[in-house]
């Protein structure tokens, strides 16, 4: 059964990826640029489904599988540097961090 | 690796003296000046002695490259240790012999930081000796810069007056320079598609087309132009030679800017004649400039080494001019200047240091008299003065004259130009030796005694050259004919 | 227009506004919530398109072990105490075109790109099959992964550990 | 040297007389630098045996039909060829001769002038540097050669009038001269170069031929001609280039004498008679130079009115009398020309050393206070003083009535009367400015009250005035020799006229001369004299010449004729302030400025970039977002 | 025997293991440590010369065993133990973590070698995050809590997002391929260059190597982490994570590269623009590790000269100027590692007097100056030379002369550099700086290696040459 062009699932992928990387820039909250990333991470894992059924092989999903694994990985290294930053400096706003000339 | 060696390497001897005397002075303790002295003597000497048997011994009549010295460096890349002497660059390296030799003597009052003077000074010859020697295009770039780097140290730690801002503006503006030559030189390795940087071989006709020609050439010429003192470009050189300590000026003048000068002879216009033949109006209008430029400029200083500074950019003119008029007699005469001006000069900027030790300034204004306390030492400086002003008798006469001729004849409005200016550089020189030397003793430097003969061993060498070549040019310019008549007469009509 | 294309444009919208929501909101945990829905609706269009272990996995990693995650630090240092300033114009304006322009390139990029007509079959990949191809040819980056994960847990200990004697530099 | 140069006694000769005194130069210069007697012992001895040598080749050449030339080869570069040798002719062995004995004398003479001074041995020297390059340029067989001791006789003029370099004034005297005649050394070198372009070589024999001018368009010739008469003009002190030559009396006196008398400004007229066939081509460029001379023998002897110093008279009568032989030459009266140099060196060289001799007793250049210290009392000099002023003014039997009669029978056969009368109306103003300084010395007034005008020319010696005698008598021979031959010289007019006449030279044959020219010339010497008698020698004359009585006219000859001012206006405004100050500013500010400019724009930009990497982490974000969607946004252009 | 093929790898993971037992007993012997640390590496870089000439394809042809992956898995050894061997104080780090500098150290090397021989994206992809999330963490772990914890928060971010932008590429690609393999892409590539979608995808993917290579638009990280990451940080980050960059750079470039000038053009302004902003940043700095940090980012600029010239002499002279950048950017180091030996940031006129205090480093900081500005008798021009030849025979010359007139400015805040070490007299009386017998013997070692490599270039340049054979 057909279900919808390729063209459609990259857009989908290709909207979300914009919306994850307008969340990451504007958002003055460290927690929120890491939430933006994660989105960006889920549109790509839509998009290598849709090309893995595009292309009826399995290779895709692998990959989704570490992206998975990667986007884990980003969540408990960044969270813990946020968490270790704000204990130091006691603020999530990314322009406090400007001391290195 | 193949080596092709014809008898005794002596070009290559005189590399291996400047870097055995380079190294020997690194192991040598920083405390043991008077050693590291003797042994820059000596190792100076030795160049200098190898300098004066290959002048001689060099056969004039069967001319061409001779004591040749070819080893395979890099292959892929066709590059060759290459060594050849022939009648342009056996008078230039007779040349840096003797400046270099008379600059260490110079500098043997130094005390500050003797050990590192020594080593930088023999580095930055052996760039000068290599680059001289050198007939493969990557190795001549090699040596330009080799000679190059040393002085931004050798100024700035040695210096005299404003040094770091002389230092830095000399050593970017050069290197400014390089950044031209560099990539000249591989447009011309590529576009040859013979995968050599061999000059003999890329020099063969057809190697490159008319417009390739003219395109290298203004780079070649204004990279390397810069280093000569081309006029637009010459402002370097006033401050340099004022910062720099006098022995790093005497060769930096002597012969640094020769370099400039033979590097637009051996590359620029080996490789691209027609370029040349393109450009050469260009480069007489700027020569010409350039020589009635620094002798007005010159009259308006108050600093000695200024005064030099300025008369050297005059003197590179007339090298420019005689190279830019497409005659036999233009270029000998243009190599026959670049050897007695690096002659002049190394005098004049010799003296000029004895002056300033003695006296420590350069200002004309407070010096005075000093014919009267300091004869000997006055006389140098005025013989060399005389030689600045084309006096004949002198070695830079002949170079002038032959300039001119030759200049009038293919460039009469531009050539009519430089000569007025030998007027003027009468007028330029007679003022700086009257108010410096002549007039009444200034009783602020009447208990300085002369010059001691040990001291002044080094100026006497120079004025026996310049009275030499000036007395007998034909020794010199038989030697650069048997190159200049073959190279003008395969010039492509 | 079959069934599966109207469920997937359903799907599509539901992902959209949800993350556009949590995007836009000012307070941190109802973002969370609105991002934790969206990923459930991820998990659905993976099940659509012939990925169930995924989809699950999705829904148990993403949406269970990050949002969560994301929910624990929140609470921990009682964000919603601290008022988030609005992003000044200089900031957002410039990030907004680009993302129109944005757009407007992708959409013709995908027009261009070869095989974007191509309508996707539904088809189903049995978690086996995606074992059994994971572990045959990707084992080597299983292993990097694992790695990766056990670099990042050290990571996570030595940033987050408060030093034993109660260090001064503590807020 | 082609021919075995020991065999042929006449090349020997020539050699010798050249290069023995370059030989005692570098000897005294490098080793005797300390001992003066030795080194005046050996300039000495050098300078007679080149006398010898001249005199002998003058003798053995005397009948000689055609010019001899050695020449070897010094310089070959590409199509040029600079030969070294010799050229003997009767123009050039008169002169080697003329300048051997004069020298020669000289040499002894400054014995006694310059004993007890510090610098003996390097004015000694220098002297025979001198000697050499004058010698060496009478007989260069190529202008090349010619040019270069041409050069090098102004190197040894600069050192010689600058000997005393402590005293301001003998420096700046030396720097004028040498620009001066540097100025007309650049014109000589391009009208050398015109015929070098044009006929190959520059060997004088080619260019005095016929050949040149056939080679050359006419107007090419004239304006080659010019440019070598510029180098005349420059070396003997014609009319723009004249006021170094009253300035290079700072120097010695004997070297007053020797170079700016004789000698050395002679070499401008000795190269016009060297070249006198190539000038007769061109007409235009013999009228120019009438001119030229006409005017620098008027304005000259104008100065020498109203001077005070007794060798500025000298210097300003020698312009005058250079003046006069460029005249005679350029009427076409070649032996003319060449005479009154021979006559006119002999002459003034006595004037200047009995000058020399007086100044040396009363240290002071001013002839009222000569006078007034008692300058009669040396009877020697004073007679022969009054012997070379009569032969200057012309009076009937010394030498320089016969050499000023020719050169005025010259001018007389030309068509237009103007160049004659302004001759004659010269000769009359000679005779007077020759006489006024006699007739002050030998009368002087005790009460005249002239103020003790401090004349810039003061030579004041800083040398013990030994009067001891045997200074007086050394000093003395050589008067007494120039005396009898300012006498006699006359005389020898036939014979000289037929040793020159031998190498066929175009120029005009004089016709019959009018008898009235005799006369008039006599009439008017006597004139001058008497006027001279009327203001200052009678008893009640108020000793102030008829020019004096006019202020404006009197100022105008002092500040000569406002040349110098003009020369000091151009050097100083046009120079220095204009031109090189322009230059300067450009140096510095354009050039200079601009390549500084670009080094501290790089170095702003630099601040200004690296102030954009500090901003807030997310703007890196945006910016690393927007660059690649720029990226992608290129593939469609 | 298969695993003989893999052996660096394996023993670098054995190292990274050892190392996580010993962290385990808890009590800190900062001398043994390091001891062991320097055999273990040292012990690598035996391996990876005795696996040098191996070949072979591991992992069903996702992992390929060349020349040019085994002479870089040998310049990232050489990177490793250099660094550990300057890692004797560790005054950077804070005590507690001392062990773990080791401990991600290795895993991080280990990383960068599988990136340097992986040709299946995923694989590439994931070594990439394994070594950049190392990083991120030791970092982070930099005594001066203030410093350390901005520059450790800045390199995430920017990392993280270069990363995502990264996948985004790779998945355009896989959708418009269909293949991840580097191998197939090779053959599909060229026919469907003149597609936007495939292009964009390819530039998104590299944009993960650009990031570590500090390239124009993903530079900004640079300068605030190797101020703020502890010395011996920075070194590693300056040499062995650049080494490793270009060599993914060149492969993937190598094969993918292709016929579409697009990309020439868009690497040819990406190579411009981080040259020019490099150097000019770089004048005005004050801090001399900042000051590195701009200059690694001109560096980067001059290699993407050499590879997007795509010939063989450009590979070759990419390959040369890695070995290049590793001895220089480490000489460097070194000096400033010895003279700021208290860990603290160190101003470019804290060199002041340093000829005084020790000639040895001086010369050595004099002879690596020269070398970065690319002057001749050093392995910099040499670089320099050979990736302007092969730009040269691909007819870029305007991008020569700018790349030249680069190498004049950063000449001038070079020679600023010099200046501060030879001229300036310090302060206040500093005493003379004792360096042990092994620094020196490295010191001496390093500037004959710079020289040596300068002069006589002929052997580095044949294994450059023949490792570029190996790509196409």
């Amino acid at each position: 059964m057909r279900i919808v062009p390729f063209g459609h699932v990259l857009l989908l992928a290709g909207l979300l990826f914009v919306m994850g990387a307008f969340c990451a820039v504007t958002r003055r909250n460290l927690v929120m640029i890491v939430l933006g990333v994660e989105i960006m991470l889920n549109a790509a894992g839509i998009a290598f489904v849709g090309s893995a059924l595009r292309w009826g092989q399995l290779e895709g999903q692998a990959c989704v599988f570490f992206i998975l694994a990667v986007a884990a990985t980003e969540v408990a290294v960044g969270l813990a540097m946020i968490v270790f930053a704000y204990r130091k400096t006691g603020s999530f706003d990314p322009a406090g961090y400007n001391q290195l000339k | 690796m193949p080596m092709e060696f014809a008898g005794f390497p002596f070009l290559s001897a005189i590399l291996i003296s400047c870097l055995a005397g380079f190294f020997i002075i690194l192991c040598l303790p920083e405390a043991r000046a008077r050693e590291i002295k003797w042994v820059g003597a000596v190792c100076s000497g030795m160049t200098l002695a190898l300098a004066i048997y290959l002048f001689f011994a060099y056969d004039k009549s069967r001319g061409g490259l001779q004591f040749v010295e070819r080893v395979q460096w890099i292959p892929s890349l066709g590059i060759q240790y290459f060594n050849a002497a022939d009648g342009f660059n056996l008078p230039n390296l007779l040349l840096s012999g003797i400046v270099f030799f008379t600059g260490v003597l110079t500098m043997w009052e130094l005390e500050i930081r003797v050990k590192e003077f020594f080593a930088l000074y023999f580095l930055m010859v052996t760039g000068v000796f290599g680059l001289f020697m050198s007939m493969d295009l990557f190795f001549i770039f090699v040596w330009y810069d080799v000679s190059l780097f040393p002085m931004y140290p050798l100024i700035a730690i040695w210096g005299t007056t404003r040094k770091e801002y002389g230092a830095m503006k000399l050593t970017l503006y050069l290197l400014a320079g390089s950044a031209l030559i560099l990539p000249a030189i591989l447009y011309l390795f590529v576009q040859s598609g013979l995968n050599t940087f061999d000059i003999v071989r890329l020099m063969q006709p057809g190697t490159f087309t008319a417009y390739q020609q003219k395109f290298a050439f203004i780079l070649l010429y204004l990279g390397f132009g810069i280093l000569a003192g081309v006029w637009p470009f010459h402002t370097w050189s006033p401050v340099g030679h004022v910062a720099a300590p006098h022995g790093v000026s005497m060769v930096h003048a002597g012969v640094l800017m020769k370099i400039g000068a033979f590097g637009v002879l051996r590359v620029a216009m080996f490789l691209c004649p027609q370029g040349w033949q393109h450009w050469a109006q260009l480069m007489a209008l700027l020569a010409s400039i350039g020589i009635i430029y620094g002798v007005l400029v010159g009259l308006r200083q108050t600093d000695l080494k200024y005064v030099i500074g300025y008369s050297s950019v005059s003197h590179m003119g007339i090298v420019g001019l005689g190279l830019s008029t497409m005659t036999v007699s233009g270029l000998n005469g243009a190599v026959f200047q670049m050897f007695a001006h690096g002659v002049m000069t190394a005098l004049l900027f010799s003296s000029v240091g004895y002056i300033y030790d003695r006296t420590h300034t350069k200002a004309i204004a407070e010096l005075g008299g000093l014919s009267r306390i300091m004869p000997v030492a006055s006389g140098y400086f005025i013989v060399a003065a005389m030689a600045g002003m084309g006096v004949p008798g002198l070695a830079s006469f002949w170079g002038e004259l032959l300039v001119l001729l030759s200049a009038f004849e293919t460039y009469p409005i531009r050539g009519t130009l430089a000569i007025s200016a030998l007027a003027v550089s009468a007028l330029f020189m007679l003022r700086v030796v009257q108010k410096t030397f002549y007039g009444p003793a200034n009783p602020k430097y009447v208990d300085l005694q002369d010059v001691p003969f040990s001291l002044g061993v080094p100026r006497m060498i120079l004025v026996t050259v310049i009275l030499l070549f000036g007395f007998f040019p034909s020794l010199l310019l038989d030697m650069i004919e048997t190159a200049s008549i073959p190279f003008i007469n395969g010039l492509p009509r | 227009m079959t069934l599966y294309t109207c469920l997937f444009y359903v799907l599509a919208v539901a992902i959209v506004t949800t993350t556009g929501i949590a995007i836009t909101q000012r307070n941190l945990v109802h973002a969370v919530i609105y991002l934790v829905f969206s990923f459930f609706g991820s998990a659905l269009l993976f099940y659509l398109l012939g990925a169930p272990l995924l989809a699950a996995l999705e829904v148990i990693v993403y949406a269970g072990a990050i949002m969560v995650l994301f929910l624990f630090i929140i609470m921990m240092v009682k964000m919603e105490s601290i008022e988030e300033r609005m992003p000044p114009l200089g900031q957002w304006l410039p990030a907004v075109l680009c993302g129109i322009l944005y757009l407007a390139l992708g959409a013709v990029v995908v027009y261009t790109a070869p095989g974007s007509e191509f309508p996707l079959q539904t088809a189903m990949a049995t978690p086996v099959e995606l074992g059994k191809y994971l572990f045959q040819r990707h084992w080597l980056s299983i292993e990097i992964v694992s790695l990766l994960l056990l670099v990042a847990i050290i990571g996570a200990l030595h940033l987050g550990k408060r030093k034993e004697t109660g260090g001064t530099e503590e807020p | 040297m082609a021919v075995p140069w020991v065999s042929d006694l006449t090349l020997l000769a020539a050699i010798l007389a050249t290069l023995l005194p370059l030989c005692s130069f570098l000897v005294v210069m490098l080793f005797t630098r300390s001992h003066p007697r030795i080194s005046a012992g050996l300039s000495i001895g050098a300078m007679s045996v080149s006398l010898l040598c001249a005199l002998f080749l003058l003798n053995e050449h005397w009948h000689m039909e055609k010019p001899l030339e050695y020449a070897g080869r010094w310089l070959v570069s590409g199509s040029i060829e600079i030969p070294f040798g010799f050229l003997l002719d009767p123009v050039s062995l008169l002169m080697l001769a003329v300048v051997a004995v004069i020298g020669f004398l000289i040499q002894i003479y400054s014995l006694g002038y310059m004993a007890g001074d510090p610098g003996i041995s390097r004015y000694y020297a220098f002297m025979s540097l001198f000697l050499w390059a004058m010698m060496s340029l009478v007989v260069a067989p190529t202008l090349f050669q010619l040019y270069i001791f041409w050069e090098l006789v102004g190197l040894s003029s600069y050192l010689l009038i600058g000997f005393w370099y402590e005293k301001f004034s003998a420096s700046q005297a030396g720097k004028k001269a040498f620009i001066m005649t540097r100025a007309g050394d650049v014109a000589m070198f391009l009208g050398m170069l015109l015929i070098l372009l044009h006929l190959g070589n520059l060997s004088i024999l080619e260019i005095d031929s016929p050949a040149l001018a056939a080679r050359m368009s006419p107007r090419l010739l004239t304006l080659s001609a010019l440019l070598i008469f510029g180098g005349i003009i420059g070396k003997s002190a014609q009319f723009p280039l004249m006021t170094w030559l009253p300035d290079a009396m700072q120097g010695p006196t004997p070297v007053s004498a020797l170079l700016h008398s004789s000698t050395m400004v002679a070499a401008g007229v000795y190269l016009f008679e060297r070249l006198f066939p190539f000038f007769f081509f061109s007409p235009d460029a013999m009228t120019f130079g009438l001119f030229i001379g006409t005017l620098s023998m008027l304005l000259a002897s104008t100065m020498a009115l109203v001077t005070r110093d007794i060798k500025e008279i000298w210097a300003y009568s020698t312009i005058s009398q250079l003046g006069y032989m460029i005249m005679g030459l350029d009427a076409g009266a070649f032996f003319s020309g060449a005479f009154h140099l021979t006559t006119h060196a002999a002459f003034k060289a006595l004037l200047f050393l009995c000058s020399g001799v007086l100044i040396h007793t009363f240290e002071t250049n001013d002839i009222y206070e000569l006078g007034r210290k008692g300058g009669r009392s040396l009877k020697v000099p004073m007679a022969c003083c009054c012997i070379a002023a009569g032969a200057l003014a012309g009076l009937p039997p010394l030498s320089g009535f016969f050499s000023k009669g020719l050169i005025l029978e010259g001018l007389a056969d030309l068509s237009n009367p103007v160049w004659l009368i302004a001759a004659l109306f010269g000769a009359f103003l000679t005779a007077y400015y020759a006489f006024r300084p006699i007739f002050i010395i030998l009368f002087p007034r005790e009460a005249s009250g002239e103020p003790e005008v401090h004349s810039a020319t003061s030579t004041s010696k800083d040398h013990s005035a030994g009067h001891s005698s045997s200074h007086y008598w050394l000093m003395g021979w050589p008067l007494i020799l120039l005396a009898g031959a300012t006498l006699c010289l006359g005389f020898l007019k036939a014979p000289l006229e037929h040793f020159m006449g031998q190498t066929a030279l175009p120029g005009v044959k004089g016709i019959g001369h009018p008898v009235w020219l005799l006369y008039t010339e006599i009439i008017l010497a006597v004139g001058g004299v008497g006027l001279a008698w009327m203001e200052f020698g009678r008893r009640c004359a108020q000793q102030v010449g008829f020019v004096e009585k006019i202020p404006a006219l009197h100022r105008l000859f002092a500040e000569r004729w406002y040349l110098d001012h003009f020369y000091g206006w151009f050097v100083d405004r046009v120079i220095d302030r204009g031109v090189s100050a322009l230059f300067t500013q450009n140096d510095h500010r354009v050039i200079d400025g601009s390549i500084d400019g670009i080094s501290r724009g790089t170095v702003e930009t630099g601040r200004l970039i690296s102030h954009m990497h500090l901003g807030m982490v997310q703007y890196r974000l945006l910016a690393m977002f927007v660059v690649m969607v720029l990226l992608a946004f290129y593939f469609f252009f | 025997m298969k695993w003989m093929l893999f052996s660096p790898e394996i023993f670098y993971l054995l190292a990274a293991l050892c190392f996580l037992l010993l962290s385990m007993t808890g009590r800190l012997h900062r001398r043994r440590d390091h001891h062991i640390a320097l055999a273990l590496a040292v012990a690598g870089v035996a391996v990876c010369v005795a696996s040098l000439q191996l070949e072979g394809s591991l992992f069903s042809e996702t992992y390929k065993i060349d020349l040019f992956s085994q002479v870089f898995k040998l310049l990232l050894s050489v990177g490793l133990a250099l660094v550990v061997g300057i890692c004797s104080e560790l005054r950077g780090i804070q005590e507690r973590y001392e062990h773990e500098v080791y401990l991600l150290l290795f895993p991080c090397t280990l990383a960068t070698m599988l990136l340097v021989s992986s040709i299946h994206w995923l694989g590439v992809y994931v070594s990439l995050e394994l070594s950049s999330y190392s990083l991120y963490i030791l970092v982070a772990l930099r005594k001066d809590w203030t410093q350390g914890i901005e520059a450790g928060l800045k390199y995430f971010l920017v990392g993280v997002f270069a990363s995502a932008m990264m996948l985004f590429g790779m998945v355009i690609l896989y959708g418009t391929t269909g293949t991840l393999d580097v191998k197939q892409l090779a053959q599909i590539l060229p026919g469907l260059m003149s597609h936007a979608a495939v292009v964009v995808g390819l530039l998104l993917a590299l944009s993960g190597f650009f990031f570590k290579l500090a390239v124009f638009p993903f530079h900004f990280w640079a300068a605030d982490v190797y101020q703020g990451a502890a010395h011996q940080i920075a070194a590693y980050i300056a040499t062995v994570s650049k080494v490793a960059a270009i060599a993914v750079l060149v492969r993937m470039v190598a094969m993918l590269g292709g016929s579409s000038d697009y990309f020439v053009h868009v690497l040819a302004v990406l190579s411009v623009v981080s040259m020019t902003v490099g150097n000019l940043a770089a004048i005005a700095q004050k801090d001399l590790k900042r000051l590195l940090a701009y200059s690694t980012v001109a560096h980067a600029g001059y290699v993407l000269i050499g590879i997007l010239s795509m010939n063989p002499g450009g590979y070759a002279g990419a390959i040369f100027y890695a070995m290049a950048i590793l001895v220089m950017k480490f000489t460097v180091f070194l000096v400033l590692v010895k003279v700021a030996w208290d860990g603290t940031n160190l101003e470019v006129d804290g060199l002041a007097g340093l000829h005084r205090r020790s000639p040895l480093l001086a010369m050595a900081l004099m002879v690596a100056l020269f070398s970065l500005a690319g002057l001749p008798p050093t392995v910099g021009f040499t670089g320099k030379f050979l990736i302007f030849t092969a730009a040269m025979e691909r007819g870029h010359f305007a991008l020569v002369l700018i790349a030249m007139i680069n190498v004049v400015i950063s000449l001038y805040y070079y020679l600023l550099m010099l200046r501060a070490a030879y001229l300036l007299e310090p302060q206040e009386q500093c005493s003379p700086l004792s360096l042990s017998a092994p620094i020196k013997l490295l010191a001496g070692a390093l500037v004959v290696v710079m020289v040596a490599a300068g002069i006589f270039p002929r052997y580095l340049m044949d294994l450059a040459r023949n490792a570029a054979q190996g790509l196409m």
